[in-house]
């Protein structure tokens, strides 16, 4: 039984050494080991929720890692609710990205290389979830980045590609900076890296932080800040679509992006401190609220659906031969029918219609802010419906633009639906998003949090929860999605090209620029990093090799050539010399 | 009345320096024969010193070698050059007077020391013969190891010699 | 006998080769490969043997040299230099590996090398100091005339004198520590073991401590590249013929440090106290200031090279937060580091050999023609930036953990240097190296085709992926002796920045 | 006055002096050499009067070894000279000044 997780976790790390050292020639041979791997996960992974019903403690879930004095780390596994939930998100929307790449990828000269990174991904993933102390996450956190690194930077001859790549891991970096000093900083007041024993510690103690709590937690935050693209180290995402579309699906949707909110998570308790909240709430808000069970449920919802748009846009660019300007599709409804019907769940689901799951996850955040709800903050809710609205706005425009009207490029006449094994993940992911909303995760990861009032209800009855219980977020989020499709009707409907630019002006061409964010990071790297470098490096040239090195060196020659006139090459000269000096000792001798 | 052997000695002592000093500043002749001849000249001398403090056998030793080989081996090489040159040339007085003023010093300090401390002063009457046969004795016994690497040394030279003297000397 | 056989191995096949005449090329490097191969399997053995847990030495032979002097040859290896050991013959085994690209003077070559290996081997296992110096030395000598005579570059010249200048200057200075300590404890002798009974007892002086440890630990810090003593490492590296950089930056530099971690911090407690702060400020020096050096080089040697003295600052803020996981940490570093400094350099010689420049602005896209190469290459930077799942990373981190409570300024600035700058520039190389579009120049430039080819790369980085996923491995041997220095060198006092909080 | 240890001593230092001007103010190699030999011959008799006085026959066997070390040394220095002037057909210092960078 306790077998299980190590097979889970190091079965697609099996699948990545296997393909890299024995299978780089055979293509075929690779992505199906690659994908074997990640679906027997999935089904150990099903095994272990079935056996343990979501927790389980056991001995031979820990090895000793590595003990020093009193650092103690374990390679250890946790199996709660939140893990398993996890577990299946990875290795399910993952596999079926898997599923998809195959077919994606197909004509790739180095598909063994793409599924041997693809493995190794989603073993890091899956080391990020089952990870039961700190560092074991961070050294998991970081492997993710790195394989996320290979993986937009599959294309590594694209200048664009390797370019994306290397911000993705840099940007990454700076918030692992803030994640390891967060785990020291947690390790040395509370003496632990485990999960258990930290809770542990804090439960018997809960002042044990002190004032370090909200700096620890800022740190941690910064982490996670990484890895989910948050503002402001969110700069690395909107590149990272360089990489391969399968890529920015797993990503954007399934899983990266997920970990940092996963990781916050797993540490709420950690931060779980008066005076901590405030400052990140308005970042990760959910968390933020301390409804850490919504995120995770939205974290949920959003893997399919989000999963499930990246995939449609992939079969679109996959049918369109790697078209990926929006204003040169549209009429692919009757190209793409497939693509086109999941896109439309996929679409309505994030734009939260019910009875989607986009609905109800997002509902519970609003809930959350809802003057009736556990957090009050209005700032915040206004904040959420405004950003429901401009999610809906945008993704219908996306929609009109593309799916329905008249093909405005020739390169669509020749579309034709993808193959099957694009096709089947997408059908998969349409009918996950459809249904997540009412499964009940919800009050899964509620009792996980301790949320006693958290009660399984009837499936019907769990349909209309949302309108029960919180009636004002219910309708204020059904009424943002009504509004920004009505705006997007009426601007795309029937346009053949983007009227926005010309009406917003230089709003929008901020937008296009992305706010100018690369060019302040860039601008800031050079006042700071570069200018730095440059200094030591005039210093280095300068002042240490320059000054001192060959000052010393040349004071030394000036000496030797002062000396080097004694130096006559004549014999009797030195020999002179020589009864000279053995002349003064004998006086100073025998005087 | 003095002691014979003072006698002898002041008379080998006086041939020696007298010699000694006609090898390094000759003012008549500037040939190196000439400071060759000289030198066996002194050595024999000198040999006859040793025999006065009773060191028979290096007295011998002193004439076979140096009188017998070295110096032949010297006017060999001298014939062999065929030196004139430094005829030709004159002693620069500046070099000669810094060698007279430096080397008078350490001979002023050495012989000032000497005297002044009276190394012979209360030692015993000397007994000791240096005769062929305890001084063989002393080389075999404890002076063996020396003795040994002596002769490989002048194997060694013997080698060096050859070695040099090769025409092909690269 | 088995530690005596790693020792005088190489060094027997030195002699041997000089009996070979040169122009047998296949004979020379087979009889070094084999040499080097069955050194390199000993050291395995030998590490597999060692009990782990005990501080006691293990695999002890002793022989007395020049009783006068109280000198032995005396060697043993504890948990500190086993793994030194281990790491020495690997790298002295990928070294020889990555000679193929020496084509004249191929029997000096390997007959220096082999002597670079032996002495270095024998310099860590050595427990008499005077040993340990004869060896060091016999081990450096040879690396001056490599890069004099097998060098490249235009700066060949200059770097030979600079490297030999700096190193002869660091190691006469440490001597002159040793000397010091030989007569200041009075115990005469120079034999670990006796050293620490004798100074037990009988303490050194407070004021002897304070300026025999400085000695030492510049002394040895030169041979390092403690900044500001490192100009001579980058442009040495940069000049020096690829087995002869991978041995030197990879084993021969671990050698100071292994003498300051041994000799100078258990045996002088309150020079500890008064040193160990500026050292701490001066491993700044090297984490950031030799990490933003590496920024801006454009050719690829010379980052290796500033990398490396950046590196070296871990093991330095490590050794100056004089706790058990910093010093476990460090040492860890060490064996990690020189197996990534040696994987680094026989990479950089591999491209070097195929292009015939390293600088980065001219290379780019070589991974599509080299694939396995360029693959290395680029796990070689990530282990560089402190990936896990590398030996690096662990060293780091415990030196991250251990000198928190000490030093915690100090360690922000290091997890700066060393996860944001670091990968920085290590990221920036991968970029202009192995990706990008490749010029059409590089078109006829090959992979390490053959397993032989691939095997020094191999070899190494398997090392560094064992270390780094089964640190216990090493910890498991260090922490014994570790907590027996520390516990000596903060009998007095513990090291203590004042920094404003 | 009786002659005893001082004398020969005196004799030994002002034949060593000889040799040293010798060797100072001779532009000849070969007379360099000889009053080399000179200086030699010098510590030579102070040796044997030292082993004469102080009754030890230890200074006698010195000068055994040196007068071979001498012959030894005579033989290698002069073929020296010999191959120096063939190859610059000089035996004058003032011509030998290779050492001069």
């Amino acid at each position: 039984m306790s077998l299980l997780p190590w097979l889970i976790l190091f079965l697609p790390l099996a699948g990545a050494v296997g393909i890299t050292l024995f299978t780089q020639r055979d293509r075929d041979l690779s992505a199906k080991i690659s994908i074997a791997a990640v679906w027997l996960s999935f089904f150990f992974s099903g095994l272990l929720c079935l056996f343990t019903s979501g927790t389980f403690k056991d001995a031979g879930l820990s090895a000793e890692w590595l003990t020093v004095g009193d650092l103690v780390v374990d390679f250890g596994f946790i199996i709660d609710p939140l893990s398993s939930l996890m577990l299946f998100i990875v290795t399910g929307v993952g596999g079926l990205i898997h599923i998809y790449s195959y077919g994606y990828m197909h004509e790739d000269r180095a598909v063994s290389r793409f599924f041997a990174s693809l493995s190794l991904f989603t073993f890091a993933m899956l080391g990020v979830v089952l990870a039961n102390n700190l560092l074991m996450m961070f050294i998991f956190w970081e492997l993710v980045g790195v394989s996320s690194y290979l993986l937009i930077g599959f294309w590594y001859e694209k200048e664009s590609a390797a370019d994306a790549a290397k911000k993705a891991f840099i940007t990454n970096r700076l918030g692992d900076f803030g994640f390891i000093l967060g785990i020291i900083l947690v390790w040395a007041t509370l003496g632990g890296l485990n999960f258990s024993v930290l809770k542990e510690t804090l439960a018997k103690n809960p002042g044990a932080m002190g004032g370090l709590a909200t700096a620890a937690g800022l740190l941690l935050f910064c982490g996670a800040m990484g890895k989910s693209a948050q503002f402001p180290l969110h700069v690395w995402l909107p590149d990272a679509m360089e990489g391969p579309t399968p890529v920015s699906a797993l990503i954007h949707a399934a899983t990266m992006v997920a970990a940092g909110v996963y990781m916050l998570c797993r540490v709420f308790f950690l931060l779980d401190v008066p005076g901590s909240h405030a400052q990140l709430g308005y970042m990760v808000m959910a968390v933020g609220l301390a409804a850490p069970g919504a995120a995770m449920f939205h974290l949920a919802t959003h893997a399919f659906f989000k999963a499930l748009l990246f995939l449609g846009a992939g079969s679109v660019i996959h049918a369109l031969h790697h078209e990926q300007d929006i204003w040169k599709m549209g009429g692919l409804k009757s190209k793409l029918p497939t693509t086109y019907r999941t896109f439309l769940i996929g679409t309505l689901a994030l734009c939260g219609v019910p009875p989607l799951s986009g609905f109800y996850s997002k509902d519970g955040i609003l809930a959350a802010a809802s003057p009736s709800g556990s957090h009050p903050n209005p700032f915040l809710f206004i904040l959420v419906v405004g950003v429901a609205a401009l999610t809906a706005f945008y993704m219908a425009r996306l929609f009109l633009v593309a799916f329905l009207g008249k093909a405005k490029d020739h390169c669509v006449d020749h579309a034709h639906e993808s193959p099957g094994v694009m096709i089947w993940p997408l059908r998969i992911l349409g009918t996950l998003s459809v249904i997540a909303g009412f499964m009940g995760l919800e009050q899964m990861l509620g009792r996980f949090f301790g949320d006693e009032h958290a009660h399984s209800l009837g499936y019907i009855a769990q349909l209309f929860a949302p309108f029960g219980h919180a009636p004002l977020a219910a309708f204020f989020g059904l009424f943002a999605t009504v509004l920004g499709f009505s705006v997007a009707y009426a601007l795309y409907a029937n346009a053949s090209t983007d009227p926005l630019p010309a009406k917003l002006g230089f709003l929008a061409r901020a937008m296009r620029d992305r706010f100018y964010f690369d060019e302040i990071y860039t601008g800031l790297i050079r006042l700071t990093h570069e200018a730095i470098s440059y200094v030591a490096s005039w210093i280095d040239r300068w002042l240490v090799a320059g000054l001192v090195v060959r000052g010393t060196h040349g004071t030394t020659e000036l000496f030797g050539r002062a000396l080097r006139l004694v130096q006559t090459g004549n014999l009797q000269t030195y020999a002179f010399l020589l009864v000279l000096g053995v002349a003064l000792l004998l006086f100073i001798i025998l005087k | 009345m003095p002691h014979l052997p003072d006698i002898f000695f002041y008379v080998f002592a006086a041939l020696t320096l007298l010699c000694g000093f006609l090898v390094v500043v000759n003012p008549f002749s500037r040939s190196p024969v000439t400071s060759a001849m000289f030198l066996v000249l002194t050595i024999i001398s000198m040999a006859g010193l040793f025999v006065l403090l009773h060191a028979f056998f290096l007295a011998a030793v002193q004439i076979l070698v140096y009188a017998g080989a070295v110096i032949v081996l010297f006017l060999f090489v001298i014939m062999l050059l065929d030196l004139k040159e430094e005829q030709r040339r004159k002693l620069k007085t500046f070099s000669l007077a810094a060698g007279v003023i430096s080397v008078g010093a350490i001979a002023g300090l050495t012989v000032k020391a000497i005297l002044d401390s009276g190394p012979g002063k209360g030692l015993p009457a000397p007994t000791v013969e240096g005769a062929t046969a305890p001084l063989g004795k002393l080389l075999f016994t404890q002076f063996l190891l020396p003795f040994e690497i002596v002769s490989v040394l002048l194997l060694v030279a013997m080698v060096g010699v050859i070695l040099l003297s090769k025409k092909d000397l690269k | 006998m088995l530690l005596t056989t790693l020792i005088f191995l190489p060094l027997l096949t030195a002699l041997l080769l000089v009996l070979i005449p040169a122009n047998f090329r296949f004979v020379l490097r087979a009889l070094s490969l084999l040499a080097t191969f069955v050194t390199m399997v000993l050291a395995v053995v030998l590490f597999a043997k060692f009990q782990p847990g005990v501080a006691d030495y293990q695999f002890t032979a002793q022989a007395s040299w020049l009783p006068a002097l109280g000198i032995s040859y005396h060697v043993g290896v504890d948990g500190l230099n086993v793994a030194l050991v281990l790491m020495a013959a690997i790298v002295g085994f990928a070294a020889t590996c990555v000679s193929w690209e020496i084509k004249t003077g191929e029997k000096l070559f390997y007959i220096l090398l082999l002597l670079i290996i032996g002495g270095i081997i024998g310099a860590f296992a050595s427990l008499d100091l005077f040993f340990f110096y004869f060896f060091n030395e016999l081990a450096l000598v040879p690396v001056f005339i490599m890069i004099g005579v097998w060098g490249r570059g235009p700066d060949k010249n200059y770097a030979t004198f600079q490297i030999t200048l700096y190193l002869s200057l660091g190691a006469f200075l440490a001597l002159f520590g040793l000397i010091a300590l030989y007569v200041q404890s009075g115990a005469n002798s120079l034999d670990l073991v006796v050293l620490k009974q004798h100074l037990a007892q009988k303490p050194l002086e407070a004021g002897s401590q304070k300026l025999i440890f400085p000695m030492l630990l510049f002394g040895f810090g030169v041979l390092v590249g403690l900044v500001p003593f490192h100009t001579w490492a980058p442009l040495g590296y940069g000049s020096a013929p690829t087995a002869t950089a991978m041995m030197h930056a990879g084993v021969l530099k671990k050698a100071g440090l292994y003498a300051i971690i041994r000799v100078a911090l258990p045996f002088m407690p309150q020079g500890v106290a008064e040193w160990m702060p500026i050292l701490a400020w001066l491993c700044l020096g090297n984490i950031l200031y030799c990490g933003w050096l590496a920024m801006r080089q454009k050719d690829l040697n010379l980052l290796i090279g500033y990398s490396s003295l950046a590196h070296m600052g871990f093991v330095f803020l490590g050794i100056a937060s004089v706790s058990l996981i910093g010093i476990t940490g460090a040492v860890v570093i060490m064996v990690a580091h020189g197996l990534l400094a040696a994987l680094s350099f026989a990479l950089s010689g591999w491209l070097y050999n195929q292009t015939g420049t390293l600088e980065m602005a001219k290379l780019g896209g070589l991974m599509r023609k080299m694939p396995f190469v360029g693959m290395a290459l680029v796990i070689c930077f990530m282990a560089g930036c402190g990936l896990p799942g590398f030996g690096n990373f662990v060293g780091e981190a415990l030196v991250m953990f251990g000198a928190w409570k000490s030093l915690p300024w100090f360690v922000v600035a290091a997890a700066w240097g060393g996860l944001v700058i670091g990968g920085i520039y290590m990221l920036r190389a991968i970029r202009s190296v192995v990706h990008g579009p490749q010029p059409d120049a590089w078109s006829g430039v090959s992979d390490a085709g053959n397993i032989w080819r691939k095997l020094p790369f191999a070899v190494l980085i398997a090392a560094l992926i064992i270390f780094g996923c089964f640190p216990k491995l090493l910890t498991e041997r260090i922490k014994p002796n570790v907590a027996e220095i520390v516990e000596a060198a903060a009998a007095k006092a513990p090291a203590k920045v004042a920094v404003t909080k | 006055m009786h002659v005893g240890l001082e004398h020969y001593l005196v004799v030994s230092a002002l034949l060593f002096s000889l040799g040293l001007l010798g060797v100072l103010a001779r532009r000849n190699v070969l007379v360099m050499y000889m009053s080399l030999e000179l200086m030699l011959n010098a510590a030579n008799l102070a040796l044997v009067a030292f082993s004469r006085f102080n009754n030890n026959l230890n200074g006698q066997v010195m000068v055994f070894f040196i007068i071979t070390v001498a012959a030894a040394e005579v033989s290698v220095g002069l073929a020296l000279i010999v191959a120096l002037y063939r190859k610059r057909q000089t035996a004058h210092v003032e011509d030998l000044t290779a050492m001069k960078l």
